[in-house]
């Protein structure tokens, strides 16, 4: 199939796979590793009435927070969403719905919607709020409760590289959330630093294998904000 | 004299053994990677991804596609190693992070812990606060004693939303070093900061607290 | 005249759409491999870690490191991905096999297939074939229509233990090409093997025959 | 703690971690990626009432076989054992426990015990005798199965490279069952092909992190036998 899933950009990639109401899983943590382009291809799409699995909600003037900015997003299912002032006001406005999950109950329910597992149990969240409603059960002689899958319409990953196949690796940290993600979606659309010839990925090193990728683009430029950007003092050099 | 942020870190630092394997909470907690003894080898997991956490870049090294669970730029090692979040997890709760260092609003003297949000303010969510006490296999929370009001922190049962049940083992504050028995529903005092004494932290707990 | 074993191959290959990401079993569904129309690109999946099954290696290049489920030496191609058992696996039970070929023993009405085990002679396992046949999105079955005795291996219900419950979408055997509506319980005729007409398959048959 | 990681050879590797009645997960796939050296250690070892989990039993007169015939397995848990005459008059004579487990069901049970999931739903074996006895619940229309963790007290995995820090790196399919495998012993020993300095492995293509490897060591030699092997001849040249 090969060439056929290659795009020429975030707009013609996205035709014909978005429609209001959808759920869309967007890959990221904080700004890094966001499919930025994809993100504005849904900006410009119009799409609206979204339900958007992430983990966090862009920040200020960045990422999903430009989908919330437009009215996009009805309800957010997140692990934090910290950084973002006008989430706040929008959900207590009652203008915005949100499912907090803890993080690895959010990447455990995605892998395991990508993996055919409807439910599973872990000790995470048993007491608190989030387990809720939620049937608890005993295991190991500790309490565990059961969390279910999650799945979307469409998944948006980031990835540095892709072959034409579809085959993806990720950069350092800027992996997080999507290679779970690319599993989980009944279309998944990957957009990449680089798309390189067949032949030039390591097939011991790929991330995510080409099946769980329909569409591919390579992004024009990437932003790649830095939300705390930390450093230290270089050493003095010895005199 | 209460001990300052540095000294909360120096001290939550004697929990690290060598061969430890750590995750370290934003704030506070992010300071005890300055204070691992010499002689000592421990490994830093960021949730987000990654094991074997290094020194803040230089400036002219930042890489935005390194980063730490709280957002900040940070550095590799040679023997780091990257994943997704869904294996980060699967490390985290599957009991392989020897202790996780994390900050807290409340500790129950059964060891609950309230460290994720407060009603009534705005909600940011738990990150992976939940996972990480669930998973780990000894949680040190490093707190300021009591609040700004002089109220206990360390309480007979939380006020606020619970992070997770029977989790916290032991506590560094301004005060001193402390280790929670769960069993018994008390404090025992492992080291006091100059100038704090037995009457000052009761004074300021919740629970029993016994001299150690 | 009934199918020969490439004859059956060349028929299942008939399933096989430009795109899809298939599964082969071992014995005559491997065959299929050689009969893949030239117009068209599929993806062969290995359960045992390897996506981008390529051809049986010249005597020079074999690699023990490199086998199919069939722990047949395979080679790779340029785009093929290796990975573990439980993430392969993932990948067959989260439904995004497109379709497996398989052999079988015995196929229901209803779509039970059983292809695994016969009680009383030596067990041998399952391997991944219950996986496969719960988790794929089509189900083919390549087997000769009666067995050695003449008697139907598609029947009412089967007597063998079960591999899965509902799952067979079709069937490739030495009398014909055929669909299993598993609703109307019956099997339709898509293609019939030279001299064999439908009074034969209804004779060797325990369901419901339509002459398509 | 790097250097203290690498030990010498198998014996000393397997010192102090062995004691009859113990279960050990052993990677490989059929003779592919099995743990030679390990094998060949517990057989000199002679520790035994062994619960061994593995997806195969080795083939006859190699791998998990040795141990078979040295009378040190008590029971198997595996999906299939058919290259193994042994095997079958072992059980026959009920001399031997065998478990089987739908492969796939094998590998999520092992990948659920190292990441804390103590109980998962799966379509697999549903109607079956891998079914009988345990809850079935409807989710989104199909019955699915409840499965529960794998966890061992000693997992064998062999790997291509490490590095000192317990970093591995697996080679085409001889990774199979390895990494799931290694998050799942309490203990886990990896021996390897080559142990490579620290700084050898890039961070974004390490499928083992150290942290699920306690030993590491590097084997002499290996055989790798073929089980079936399968060529094609080359084509002809054009004249």
């Amino acid at each position: 199939m090969a060439k056929r899933k290659i795009f020429s950009d975030a707009e013609t990639a996205l035709a014909g796979v978005c429609f209001d109401g959808m759920t869309i899983m967007s890959g990221g943590f904080g700004l890094s590793g966001n499919p930025e382009h994809l993100i504005a291809g849904l900006l410009a799409s119009g799409v609206k009435d979204l339900t958007v699995i992430s983990n966090n909600c862009g920040a200020d003037g960045f990422g999903l927070w430009t989908l919330l900015n437009n009215g996009q997003i009805r309800k957010m299912v997140s692990s934090y969403i910290g950084e973002n002032k006008l989430f706040a006001e929008l959900y207590l406005a009652g203008k915005l719905e949100l499912e907090l999950n803890p993080q690895g109950t959010l990447a455990e329910r995605i892998r395991a919607g990508g993996a055919g597992i409807p439910a599973f149990y872990t000790k995470t969240g048993v007491g608190t709020v989030v387990a809720e409603g939620k049937p608890v059960e005993e295991f190991d002689g500790a309490l565990h409760v059961r969390e279910s899958w999650l799945r979307a319409d469409l998944s948006i990953v980031k990835a540095w590289k892709a072959d034409p196949e579809g085959n993806l690796v990720y950069r350092k940290t800027a992996r997080n959330f999507n290679p779970n993600m690319a599993t989980a979606g009944k279309v998944t659309i990957a957009e990449v630093e680089e798309i390189v010839p067949a032949g030039s990925l390591d097939p011991d090193h790929i991330h995510t294998p080409g099946i769980y990728v329909n569409r591919i683009i390579q992004g024009p430029s990437y932003e790649k904000r830095i939300e705390f950007r930390t450093v230290r003092p270089r050493e003095e050099e010895p005199a | 004299m209460p001990w300052t942020r540095e000294e909360m870190a120096e001290r939550a630092a004697l929990e690290l053994k060598d061969g430890f394997y750590v995750n370290l909470g934003i704030g506070i907690p992010t300071l005890v990677a300055n204070f691992v003894p010499s002689d000592i080898e421990v490994v830093l997991q960021s949730e987000n991804g990654m094991l074997g956490i290094g020194p803040f870049p230089y400036d002219d090294d930042v890489d935005p596609d390194l980063i730490n669970a709280g957002k900040q730029t940070v550095t590799a090692l040679p023997t780091s190693s990257f994943f997704s979040s869904a294996d980060s997890f699967a490390m985290i709760r599957g009991g392989h992070i020897d202790l996780a260092i994390l900050g807290a609003m409340e500790v129950a003297a059964n060891g609950d812990l309230a460290n994720w949000t407060v009603p009534g303010k705005m909600i940011k969510g738990m990150g992976g606060a939940m996972d990480l006490v669930a998973g780990v296999q000894r949680v040190v929370v490093v707190m300021s004693h009591a609040d700004k009001a002089g109220n206990p922190k360390i309480v007979e049962s939380c006020s606020l939303p619970l992070t997770g049940i029977a989790v916290v083992d032991a506590i560094v504050s301004d005060y001193g070093r402390f280790t929670l028995d769960r069993n018994a529903r008390s404090l025992r005092i492992d080291e006091l900061a100059d100038g704090i004494d037995l009457e000052t932290v009761r004074a300021h707990t919740g629970i029993t607290v016994l001299a150690g």
